[in-house]
Protein backbone atom coordinates (compact mmCIF):
# COMPACT_ATOMS: atom_id res chain seq x y z
CA UNK A 1 0.00 0.00 0.00
CA UNK A 2 1.43 3.05 -1.51
CA UNK A 3 0.54 6.62 0.95
CA UNK A 4 -1.57 8.91 -1.24
CA UNK A 5 0.03 11.99 -2.08
CA UNK A 6 -2.32 14.59 -0.88
CA UNK A 7 -2.22 15.19 2.93
CA UNK A 8 -5.12 14.69 5.55
CA UNK A 9 -6.90 18.01 5.73
CA UNK A 10 -7.30 18.18 9.71
CA UNK A 11 -3.49 18.32 10.09
CA UNK A 12 -3.35 21.93 11.11
CA UNK A 13 -7.03 22.60 12.38
CA UNK A 14 -7.17 21.80 16.17
CA UNK A 15 -11.09 20.23 16.84
CA UNK A 16 -13.03 22.05 19.42
CA UNK A 17 -14.76 19.22 21.56
CA UNK A 18 -16.78 19.23 24.65
CA UNK A 19 -15.73 17.47 27.46
CA UNK A 20 -17.56 15.95 30.13
CA UNK A 21 -16.51 15.07 33.94
CA UNK A 22 -17.92 12.45 36.27
CA UNK A 23 -17.85 11.56 40.20
CA UNK A 24 -13.96 12.04 41.52
CA UNK A 25 -12.87 12.75 38.09
CA UNK A 26 -14.86 16.03 37.98
CA UNK A 27 -13.98 16.70 41.64
CA UNK A 28 -10.26 16.50 40.58
CA UNK A 29 -10.62 18.59 37.62
CA UNK A 30 -12.89 21.16 39.31
CA UNK A 31 -14.95 21.22 36.49
CA UNK A 32 -18.26 19.38 34.94
CA UNK A 33 -17.27 20.15 31.76
CA UNK A 34 -15.72 22.59 29.32
CA UNK A 35 -15.52 23.33 25.44
CA UNK A 36 -11.75 22.93 24.35
CA UNK A 37 -9.77 22.70 21.05
CA UNK A 38 -8.02 19.19 21.60
CA UNK A 39 -4.41 19.15 19.80
CA UNK A 40 -4.56 17.16 15.88
CA UNK A 41 -2.10 14.83 17.77
CA UNK A 42 -5.67 13.59 19.52
CA UNK A 43 -5.95 10.45 17.43
CA UNK A 44 -7.75 8.53 20.58
CA UNK A 45 -9.52 8.58 23.58
CA UNK A 46 -6.28 7.76 25.22
CA UNK A 47 -4.03 10.52 23.70
CA UNK A 48 -6.96 13.12 24.64
CA UNK A 49 -6.57 11.23 28.62
CA UNK A 50 -2.59 11.95 28.25
CA UNK A 51 -3.17 15.51 26.73
CA UNK A 52 -4.75 16.45 29.76
CA UNK A 53 -2.87 15.37 31.73
CA UNK A 54 0.11 18.07 31.07
CA UNK A 55 -2.04 20.93 31.60
CA UNK A 56 -2.32 21.19 35.44
CA UNK A 57 -2.01 19.99 38.70
CA UNK A 58 -5.90 19.18 38.88
CA UNK A 59 -6.02 17.07 35.93
CA UNK A 60 -3.00 15.18 36.72
CA UNK A 61 -4.53 14.24 40.01
CA UNK A 62 -7.81 13.37 37.96
CA UNK A 63 -6.13 11.22 35.25
CA UNK A 64 -3.44 9.92 37.57
CA UNK A 65 -4.03 6.45 37.44
CA UNK A 66 -5.21 5.59 33.77
CA UNK A 67 -6.62 1.90 34.37
CA UNK A 68 -9.64 3.68 36.67
CA UNK A 69 -10.69 6.05 33.97
CA UNK A 70 -13.37 5.14 32.09
CA UNK A 71 -14.85 7.20 28.83
CA UNK A 72 -17.90 8.08 26.31
CA UNK A 73 -17.69 8.95 22.91
CA UNK A 74 -21.08 11.19 22.39
CA UNK A 75 -22.93 8.85 24.89
CA UNK A 76 -21.17 5.61 23.87
CA UNK A 77 -18.81 3.68 25.81
CA UNK A 78 -15.25 3.86 24.54
CA UNK A 79 -11.70 1.97 25.34
CA UNK A 80 -9.02 3.97 25.53
CA UNK A 81 -7.40 2.87 21.82
CA UNK A 82 -10.92 3.86 20.24
CA UNK A 83 -10.49 6.39 17.70
CA UNK A 84 -12.64 9.51 18.13
CA UNK A 85 -13.77 10.16 14.60
CA UNK A 86 -16.51 13.07 14.75
CA UNK A 87 -17.14 12.66 18.21
CA UNK A 88 -18.30 15.84 19.43
CA UNK A 89 -19.05 14.97 23.23
CA UNK A 90 -16.12 12.88 24.83
CA UNK A 91 -16.92 12.09 28.78
CA UNK A 92 -14.30 10.98 31.47
CA UNK A 93 -15.79 8.70 35.26
CA UNK A 94 -14.68 6.56 37.15
CA UNK A 95 -15.80 2.97 36.49
CA UNK A 96 -20.07 2.86 37.06
CA UNK A 97 -21.20 2.01 40.57
CA UNK A 98 -24.88 2.23 39.61
CA UNK A 99 -27.77 -0.40 40.04
CA UNK B 1 -65.73 -12.06 12.98
CA UNK B 2 -62.19 -12.25 13.01
CA UNK B 3 -60.36 -14.98 14.53
CA UNK B 4 -58.26 -14.59 17.58
CA UNK B 5 -54.82 -14.59 16.66
CA UNK B 6 -53.22 -16.46 19.63
CA UNK B 7 -50.81 -13.82 21.56
CA UNK B 8 -47.86 -16.25 22.17
CA UNK B 9 -47.56 -16.43 17.99
CA UNK B 10 -47.19 -12.68 18.10
CA UNK B 11 -44.64 -12.69 20.73
CA UNK B 12 -42.50 -15.22 18.92
CA UNK B 13 -41.50 -12.97 16.44
CA UNK B 14 -41.88 -9.55 17.69
CA UNK B 15 -39.49 -7.71 19.88
CA UNK B 16 -40.65 -5.99 22.94
CA UNK B 17 -40.24 -2.28 23.45
CA UNK B 18 -38.65 -2.26 26.83
CA UNK B 19 -39.93 0.69 29.50
CA UNK B 20 -36.97 2.82 30.83
CA UNK B 21 -36.77 5.72 33.39
CA UNK B 22 -34.19 7.50 35.08
CA UNK B 23 -35.47 9.71 37.65
CA UNK B 24 -35.56 11.28 40.93
CA UNK B 25 -38.53 10.30 42.27
CA UNK B 26 -39.57 7.37 43.84
CA UNK B 27 -41.38 4.18 42.00
CA UNK B 28 -43.74 1.65 42.81
CA UNK B 29 -43.31 -1.88 42.15
CA UNK B 30 -47.20 -2.77 41.97
CA UNK B 31 -47.84 -0.19 40.07
CA UNK B 32 -44.89 -1.20 37.28
CA UNK B 33 -46.21 -4.94 37.66
CA UNK B 34 -49.37 -3.85 37.04
CA UNK B 35 -48.61 -1.76 33.87
CA UNK B 36 -46.60 -5.24 32.23
CA UNK B 37 -49.41 -7.55 33.05
CA UNK B 38 -52.75 -6.39 33.22
CA UNK B 39 -55.40 -7.12 31.07
CA UNK B 40 -53.03 -9.92 29.86
CA UNK B 41 -53.06 -13.85 30.02
CA UNK B 42 -50.16 -14.67 27.63
CA UNK B 43 -47.79 -13.83 30.70
CA UNK B 44 -46.35 -17.30 32.52
CA UNK B 45 -43.82 -15.48 34.96
CA UNK B 46 -42.80 -12.12 36.53
CA UNK B 47 -39.66 -11.47 37.74
CA UNK B 48 -38.84 -8.23 39.57
CA UNK B 49 -35.53 -7.21 41.34
CA UNK B 50 -35.72 -3.80 43.59
CA UNK B 51 -32.16 -2.47 44.76
CA UNK B 52 -32.64 -0.90 48.34
CA UNK B 53 -30.18 1.43 50.06
CA UNK B 54 -28.65 -0.01 52.68
CA UNK B 55 -27.59 1.73 56.30
CA UNK B 56 -23.95 -0.52 56.75
CA UNK B 57 -24.39 -1.14 59.82
CA UNK B 58 -25.72 2.53 60.98
CA UNK B 59 -23.21 4.43 59.62
CA UNK B 60 -24.73 5.76 56.29
CA UNK B 61 -26.93 8.47 56.09
CA UNK B 62 -27.82 8.62 52.78
CA UNK B 63 -26.32 7.85 49.24
CA UNK B 64 -25.81 10.40 46.68
CA UNK B 65 -26.71 9.20 42.95
CA UNK B 66 -24.78 10.94 40.35
CA UNK B 67 -25.61 10.02 36.51
CA UNK B 68 -25.02 11.52 33.02
CA UNK B 69 -28.20 12.44 31.90
CA UNK B 70 -27.88 12.03 27.93
CA UNK B 71 -25.97 8.63 28.14
CA UNK B 72 -27.58 6.55 31.19
CA UNK B 73 -31.31 6.47 29.43
CA UNK B 74 -29.78 5.26 26.09
CA UNK B 75 -27.21 2.86 27.86
CA UNK B 76 -29.68 0.81 29.95
CA UNK B 77 -32.00 0.98 26.90
CA UNK B 78 -29.36 -0.65 24.89
CA UNK B 79 -28.89 -3.29 27.17
CA UNK B 80 -32.82 -3.95 27.70
CA UNK B 81 -32.49 -4.58 23.52
CA UNK B 82 -30.20 -7.17 23.83
CA UNK B 83 -31.58 -8.60 27.23
CA UNK B 84 -34.92 -8.58 24.88
CA UNK B 85 -33.18 -10.12 21.85
CA UNK B 86 -31.52 -12.87 23.80
CA UNK B 87 -34.40 -14.40 25.64
CA UNK B 88 -38.31 -14.27 24.47
CA UNK B 89 -39.92 -11.87 26.60
CA UNK B 90 -43.26 -10.30 27.17
CA UNK B 91 -42.49 -7.36 29.03
CA UNK B 92 -39.41 -5.29 30.35
CA UNK B 93 -38.85 -2.15 32.63
CA UNK B 94 -35.70 -0.97 34.54
CA UNK B 95 -36.04 2.39 36.05
CA UNK B 96 -33.39 4.19 38.03
CA UNK B 97 -33.23 6.89 40.48
CA UNK B 98 -30.87 9.59 40.63
CA UNK B 99 -29.94 12.43 43.71
CA UNK B 100 -29.97 11.82 47.31
CA UNK B 101 -31.73 8.15 48.58
CA UNK B 102 -32.05 7.28 51.98
CA UNK B 103 -31.51 3.66 53.77
CA UNK B 104 -34.50 1.25 53.11
CA UNK B 105 -35.46 3.78 50.34
CA UNK B 106 -35.55 2.04 46.52
CA UNK B 107 -32.64 2.81 43.99
CA UNK B 108 -32.68 0.85 41.18
CA UNK B 109 -36.05 -1.63 39.83
CA UNK B 110 -36.39 -4.15 37.33
CA UNK B 111 -39.26 -6.31 36.01
CA UNK B 112 -39.09 -9.02 32.86
CA UNK B 113 -42.19 -10.82 32.21
CA UNK B 114 -42.30 -13.94 29.89
CA UNK B 115 -43.87 -17.10 29.71
CA UNK B 116 -41.66 -18.82 30.97
CA UNK B 117 -39.73 -18.19 34.28
CA UNK B 118 -36.21 -19.32 33.05
CA UNK B 119 -35.92 -16.50 30.39
CA UNK B 120 -37.71 -13.84 33.30
CA UNK B 121 -35.32 -14.73 35.96
CA UNK B 122 -32.16 -14.57 33.13
CA UNK B 123 -33.24 -11.24 31.71
CA UNK B 124 -33.51 -9.58 35.18
CA UNK B 125 -30.13 -11.05 36.36
CA UNK B 126 -28.81 -10.40 33.11
CA UNK B 127 -30.28 -6.47 33.04
CA UNK B 128 -28.74 -6.07 36.64
CA UNK B 129 -25.46 -7.23 36.08
CA UNK B 130 -25.12 -4.73 33.17
CA UNK B 131 -26.92 -1.78 35.04
CA UNK B 132 -24.25 -2.15 38.16
CA UNK B 133 -21.08 -1.95 35.48
CA UNK B 134 -22.49 -0.17 32.39
CA UNK B 135 -25.31 2.31 33.35
CA UNK B 136 -22.79 5.59 34.07
CA UNK B 137 -24.18 5.91 37.47
CA UNK B 138 -21.79 6.48 40.81
CA UNK B 139 -22.32 7.01 44.06
CA UNK B 140 -21.30 8.69 47.18
CA UNK B 141 -22.07 8.08 50.63
CA UNK B 142 -22.71 10.73 53.04
CA UNK B 143 -22.27 9.24 56.66
CA UNK B 144 -24.24 9.38 59.86
CA UNK B 145 -21.63 11.38 61.73
CA UNK B 146 -22.86 14.26 59.33
CA UNK B 147 -19.61 13.90 57.13
CA UNK B 148 -19.25 13.28 52.93
CA UNK B 149 -17.49 9.92 52.79
CA UNK B 150 -15.70 8.70 49.77
CA UNK B 151 -17.02 7.23 46.17
CA UNK B 152 -18.30 4.27 46.10
CA UNK B 153 -16.12 1.53 44.24
CA UNK B 154 -16.85 -0.87 41.92
CA UNK B 155 -15.97 -4.17 42.88
CA UNK B 156 -14.44 -6.79 40.66
CA UNK B 157 -17.37 -9.23 41.67
CA UNK B 158 -19.88 -6.70 39.56
CA UNK B 159 -17.72 -7.20 36.66
CA UNK B 160 -16.96 -11.04 36.95
CA UNK B 161 -21.18 -11.51 37.37
CA UNK B 162 -21.53 -9.12 34.32
CA UNK B 163 -18.57 -11.56 32.05
CA UNK B 164 -21.24 -14.28 32.87
CA UNK B 165 -23.09 -13.48 29.97
CA UNK B 166 -20.55 -12.52 27.40
CA UNK C 1 -28.79 3.18 76.79
CA UNK C 2 -28.70 -0.42 75.14
CA UNK C 3 -26.14 0.00 72.27
CA UNK C 4 -27.62 -1.08 69.00
CA UNK C 5 -25.62 -4.05 67.34
CA UNK C 6 -25.44 -3.83 63.87
CA UNK C 7 -28.04 -5.64 61.95
CA UNK C 8 -25.58 -7.13 59.59
CA UNK C 9 -23.72 -9.05 62.51
CA UNK C 10 -26.97 -10.51 63.65
CA UNK C 11 -27.90 -11.51 59.74
CA UNK C 12 -25.08 -13.10 59.47
CA UNK C 13 -25.48 -15.60 61.98
CA UNK C 14 -29.27 -16.15 62.77
CA UNK C 15 -31.33 -18.29 60.21
CA UNK C 16 -34.39 -16.32 58.97
CA UNK C 17 -37.97 -18.03 59.55
CA UNK C 18 -39.36 -18.54 55.97
CA UNK C 19 -43.16 -17.53 55.52
CA UNK C 20 -44.87 -20.47 53.75
CA UNK C 21 -48.17 -20.21 52.98
CA UNK C 22 -50.76 -22.46 51.30
CA UNK C 23 -54.04 -20.74 50.23
CA UNK C 24 -57.15 -20.85 48.04
CA UNK C 25 -57.31 -16.84 47.76
CA UNK C 26 -55.51 -14.84 45.70
CA UNK C 27 -52.18 -12.91 47.49
CA UNK C 28 -50.31 -9.39 46.90
CA UNK C 29 -46.76 -8.81 45.70
CA UNK C 30 -46.73 -5.63 47.41
CA UNK C 31 -48.44 -6.60 50.66
CA UNK C 32 -45.82 -9.33 50.71
CA UNK C 33 -42.69 -7.47 50.00
CA UNK C 34 -43.79 -4.80 52.37
CA UNK C 35 -43.83 -7.67 54.57
CA UNK C 36 -40.15 -8.45 54.67
CA UNK C 37 -38.38 -4.99 53.94
CA UNK C 38 -40.85 -2.34 55.91
CA UNK C 39 -38.86 -0.31 58.72
CA UNK C 40 -35.97 -2.44 57.58
CA UNK C 41 -32.52 -0.87 56.42
CA UNK C 42 -30.60 -3.65 56.44
CA UNK C 43 -32.04 -5.20 52.99
CA UNK C 44 -29.92 -4.58 49.37
CA UNK C 45 -31.91 -7.24 47.17
CA UNK C 46 -35.39 -7.81 46.82
CA UNK C 47 -36.33 -10.41 44.13
CA UNK C 48 -39.89 -11.67 43.19
CA UNK C 49 -41.04 -14.49 40.91
CA UNK C 50 -44.61 -14.49 40.49
CA UNK C 51 -46.14 -17.46 38.72
CA UNK C 52 -49.29 -16.91 36.51
CA UNK C 53 -51.70 -19.08 34.61
CA UNK C 54 -51.47 -18.51 30.66
CA UNK C 55 -54.40 -19.20 28.65
CA UNK C 56 -52.23 -21.19 26.16
CA UNK C 57 -53.52 -19.32 23.45
CA UNK C 58 -56.91 -18.69 24.16
CA UNK C 59 -57.53 -22.87 24.95
CA UNK C 60 -57.16 -22.62 28.48
CA UNK C 61 -60.09 -21.62 30.66
CA UNK C 62 -59.05 -22.89 33.98
CA UNK C 63 -56.33 -24.61 35.42
CA UNK C 64 -57.28 -26.84 38.58
CA UNK C 65 -54.73 -26.87 41.29
CA UNK C 66 -54.86 -30.11 43.87
CA UNK C 67 -52.01 -30.42 46.57
CA UNK C 68 -51.69 -32.63 49.67
CA UNK C 69 -52.95 -30.63 52.49
CA UNK C 70 -50.49 -32.16 54.91
CA UNK C 71 -47.36 -31.97 53.03
CA UNK C 72 -47.30 -29.08 50.76
CA UNK C 73 -46.70 -26.59 53.55
CA UNK C 74 -44.06 -29.00 55.34
CA UNK C 75 -42.17 -29.88 51.89
CA UNK C 76 -41.91 -26.13 51.04
CA UNK C 77 -40.98 -24.78 54.48
CA UNK C 78 -38.01 -27.73 53.83
CA UNK C 79 -37.18 -26.21 51.20
CA UNK C 80 -37.34 -22.92 52.17
CA UNK C 81 -35.00 -23.51 55.33
CA UNK C 82 -32.60 -25.10 52.90
CA UNK C 83 -32.47 -21.70 50.55
CA UNK C 84 -31.81 -20.08 53.80
CA UNK C 85 -29.05 -22.14 55.13
CA UNK C 86 -27.29 -22.09 51.72
CA UNK C 87 -27.93 -17.97 51.03
CA UNK C 88 -27.37 -15.10 53.53
CA UNK C 89 -31.28 -14.11 53.25
CA UNK C 90 -32.68 -11.76 55.65
CA UNK C 91 -36.40 -12.91 54.73
CA UNK C 92 -37.96 -15.48 52.88
CA UNK C 93 -41.85 -16.12 51.30
CA UNK C 94 -43.70 -18.37 49.59
CA UNK C 95 -47.05 -18.69 48.85
CA UNK C 96 -49.11 -21.32 46.49
CA UNK C 97 -52.47 -21.09 45.49
CA UNK C 98 -54.86 -24.15 45.35
CA UNK C 99 -58.40 -24.34 43.55
CA UNK C 100 -59.17 -23.01 40.13
CA UNK C 101 -56.98 -20.18 38.79
CA UNK C 102 -58.08 -18.45 35.59
CA UNK C 103 -55.55 -17.22 33.27
CA UNK C 104 -53.70 -13.68 34.16
CA UNK C 105 -54.51 -14.83 37.79
CA UNK C 106 -51.33 -15.59 40.06
CA UNK C 107 -50.67 -19.24 41.16
CA UNK C 108 -47.17 -18.73 43.33
CA UNK C 109 -45.13 -16.29 44.96
CA UNK C 110 -41.32 -16.67 46.08
CA UNK C 111 -39.83 -14.03 47.73
CA UNK C 112 -36.18 -13.53 48.98
CA UNK C 113 -34.58 -10.90 50.61
CA UNK C 114 -30.51 -10.29 51.52
CA UNK C 115 -28.01 -7.52 51.74
CA UNK C 116 -26.82 -8.88 48.29
CA UNK C 117 -28.38 -9.23 44.83
CA UNK C 118 -26.83 -12.39 43.60
CA UNK C 119 -27.59 -14.23 46.96
CA UNK C 120 -31.50 -13.15 46.72
CA UNK C 121 -31.63 -13.86 42.45
CA UNK C 122 -30.32 -17.23 43.36
CA UNK C 123 -32.29 -18.19 46.34
CA UNK C 124 -35.57 -17.04 44.58
CA UNK C 125 -34.44 -19.26 41.26
CA UNK C 126 -33.77 -22.26 43.44
CA UNK C 127 -37.31 -22.05 45.67
CA UNK C 128 -38.93 -22.12 42.12
CA UNK C 129 -37.07 -25.16 40.55
CA UNK C 130 -38.24 -26.88 43.64
CA UNK C 131 -41.36 -26.10 43.90
CA UNK C 132 -42.05 -27.57 40.53
CA UNK C 133 -40.65 -30.39 41.15
CA UNK C 134 -40.94 -31.20 44.71
CA UNK C 135 -43.77 -29.14 45.96
CA UNK C 136 -47.20 -32.21 46.05
CA UNK C 137 -49.04 -29.91 43.76
CA UNK C 138 -51.14 -30.98 40.47
CA UNK C 139 -52.69 -28.93 37.52
CA UNK C 140 -55.35 -30.39 35.12
CA UNK C 141 -56.47 -27.87 32.73
CA UNK C 142 -60.42 -26.52 32.18
CA UNK C 143 -60.50 -25.73 28.67
CA UNK C 144 -62.21 -23.01 27.16
CA UNK C 145 -64.68 -25.62 25.09
CA UNK C 146 -65.89 -26.78 28.44
CA UNK C 147 -64.10 -29.66 28.71
CA UNK C 148 -62.01 -31.25 31.24
CA UNK C 149 -58.25 -31.75 29.97
CA UNK C 150 -56.09 -33.84 31.08
CA UNK C 151 -53.42 -33.43 34.35
CA UNK C 152 -50.19 -30.99 32.72
CA UNK C 153 -47.11 -33.39 32.77
CA UNK C 154 -44.12 -32.76 34.45
CA UNK C 155 -41.30 -31.59 32.24
CA UNK C 156 -38.27 -32.88 32.03
CA UNK C 157 -36.60 -29.27 31.93
CA UNK C 158 -37.87 -28.94 35.12
CA UNK C 159 -36.12 -31.39 36.70
CA UNK C 160 -32.88 -30.83 34.97
CA UNK C 161 -33.21 -27.15 36.25
CA UNK C 162 -33.48 -28.30 39.91
CA UNK C 163 -30.50 -30.34 39.22
CA UNK C 164 -28.69 -27.48 38.97
CA UNK C 165 -28.59 -26.92 42.43
CA UNK C 166 -27.18 -30.19 43.65
CA UNK D 1 -23.86 -63.09 60.63
CA UNK D 2 -26.10 -65.88 61.82
CA UNK D 3 -29.82 -65.79 61.64
CA UNK D 4 -31.01 -65.10 65.28
CA UNK D 5 -32.98 -67.96 66.50
CA UNK D 6 -36.16 -65.85 68.00
CA UNK D 7 -38.74 -65.21 64.69
CA UNK D 8 -39.08 -61.23 63.78
CA UNK D 9 -42.49 -60.20 65.89
CA UNK D 10 -44.08 -58.33 62.89
CA UNK D 11 -44.35 -61.76 60.65
CA UNK D 12 -48.09 -62.90 61.43
CA UNK D 13 -49.16 -59.25 62.00
CA UNK D 14 -51.03 -57.46 59.13
CA UNK D 15 -49.62 -53.61 59.55
CA UNK D 16 -52.54 -51.04 59.10
CA UNK D 17 -51.58 -47.86 56.91
CA UNK D 18 -53.47 -45.04 55.53
CA UNK D 19 -52.93 -45.28 51.86
CA UNK D 20 -53.67 -41.25 50.07
CA UNK D 21 -54.02 -40.81 46.09
CA UNK D 22 -53.58 -37.89 44.04
CA UNK D 23 -54.16 -36.07 40.35
CA UNK D 24 -54.83 -39.19 38.07
CA UNK D 25 -53.61 -41.95 40.70
CA UNK D 26 -56.25 -41.04 42.70
CA UNK D 27 -59.06 -40.76 39.66
CA UNK D 28 -57.98 -44.43 38.41
CA UNK D 29 -57.99 -45.77 42.12
CA UNK D 30 -61.58 -44.47 42.42
CA UNK D 31 -60.58 -43.44 45.93
CA UNK D 32 -59.16 -40.64 47.77
CA UNK D 33 -57.94 -42.93 50.95
CA UNK D 34 -58.34 -45.95 52.85
CA UNK D 35 -57.25 -47.52 55.37
CA UNK D 36 -55.69 -50.96 54.61
CA UNK D 37 -53.82 -53.87 56.53
CA UNK D 38 -50.49 -54.42 54.47
CA UNK D 39 -49.51 -58.07 53.82
CA UNK D 40 -46.56 -58.09 56.49
CA UNK D 41 -44.24 -58.86 52.92
CA UNK D 42 -44.54 -55.44 52.36
CA UNK D 43 -41.23 -54.10 53.16
CA UNK D 44 -41.01 -51.10 50.85
CA UNK D 45 -42.72 -48.66 48.85
CA UNK D 46 -42.33 -50.57 45.78
CA UNK D 47 -43.44 -53.68 47.53
CA UNK D 48 -46.76 -51.58 48.15
CA UNK D 49 -47.01 -50.50 44.46
CA UNK D 50 -46.63 -54.56 43.58
CA UNK D 51 -49.47 -55.61 46.05
CA UNK D 52 -51.77 -52.55 45.19
CA UNK D 53 -51.48 -53.48 41.36
CA UNK D 54 -53.03 -57.13 42.17
CA UNK D 55 -55.87 -55.63 44.08
CA UNK D 56 -58.56 -54.94 40.90
CA UNK D 57 -58.18 -53.29 37.33
CA UNK D 58 -58.42 -50.30 38.01
CA UNK D 59 -55.27 -50.19 41.25
CA UNK D 60 -53.57 -52.12 38.12
CA UNK D 61 -54.38 -48.96 35.63
CA UNK D 62 -53.01 -46.58 38.38
CA UNK D 63 -49.96 -48.41 38.92
CA UNK D 64 -49.69 -49.47 35.54
CA UNK D 65 -46.08 -47.29 34.66
CA UNK D 66 -43.92 -47.45 37.92
CA UNK D 67 -41.39 -45.00 36.45
CA UNK D 68 -43.98 -42.50 36.49
CA UNK D 69 -44.99 -43.19 40.38
CA UNK D 70 -44.32 -40.67 43.31
CA UNK D 71 -44.90 -41.61 47.16
CA UNK D 72 -44.72 -39.68 50.32
CA UNK D 73 -44.22 -41.94 53.83
CA UNK D 74 -45.83 -39.50 56.27
CA UNK D 75 -45.90 -36.24 54.18
CA UNK D 76 -41.92 -37.05 53.80
CA UNK D 77 -41.00 -37.91 50.00
CA UNK D 78 -39.82 -41.08 49.54
CA UNK D 79 -38.00 -43.78 46.92
CA UNK D 80 -39.29 -46.89 45.40
CA UNK D 81 -36.76 -48.94 47.60
CA UNK D 82 -37.33 -46.71 50.75
CA UNK D 83 -38.26 -49.16 53.80
CA UNK D 84 -41.52 -48.63 55.25
CA UNK D 85 -40.84 -48.31 58.87
CA UNK D 86 -43.41 -47.51 61.43
CA UNK D 87 -44.99 -45.03 58.59
CA UNK D 88 -48.72 -44.59 59.25
CA UNK D 89 -49.26 -42.48 55.64
CA UNK D 90 -48.44 -43.51 52.55
CA UNK D 91 -49.53 -41.29 49.61
CA UNK D 92 -48.87 -42.07 46.14
CA UNK D 93 -49.10 -39.35 42.85
CA UNK D 94 -47.93 -38.46 39.74
CA UNK D 95 -44.99 -36.40 39.56
CA UNK D 96 -45.40 -33.00 40.58
CA UNK D 97 -46.36 -30.09 38.82
CA UNK D 98 -46.87 -27.40 41.15
CA UNK D 99 -45.40 -23.61 40.72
Amino acid sequence: MTQTLAEPVQVATARSVRLIYFAWVRERVGLSEEEVALPASAETVLDVVRWLKTRDEGYAAAFADEKLIRAALDRVHAKPGTRLGNAREIAFFPPMTGG
Amino acid sequence: MVPDIPRDSVVGTDVITPTIRIQRENFDLATEVAALSAGRRDIGAVVSFTGLCRDEGGTLRALELEHYPGMAEAEIARVAIEAATRWPLTGLTAIHRFGLVEPGEQIVLVIATSTHRRAAFEAADFMMDYLKTRAPFWKREHLADGTTGGWVEAKQEDDDAALRWS
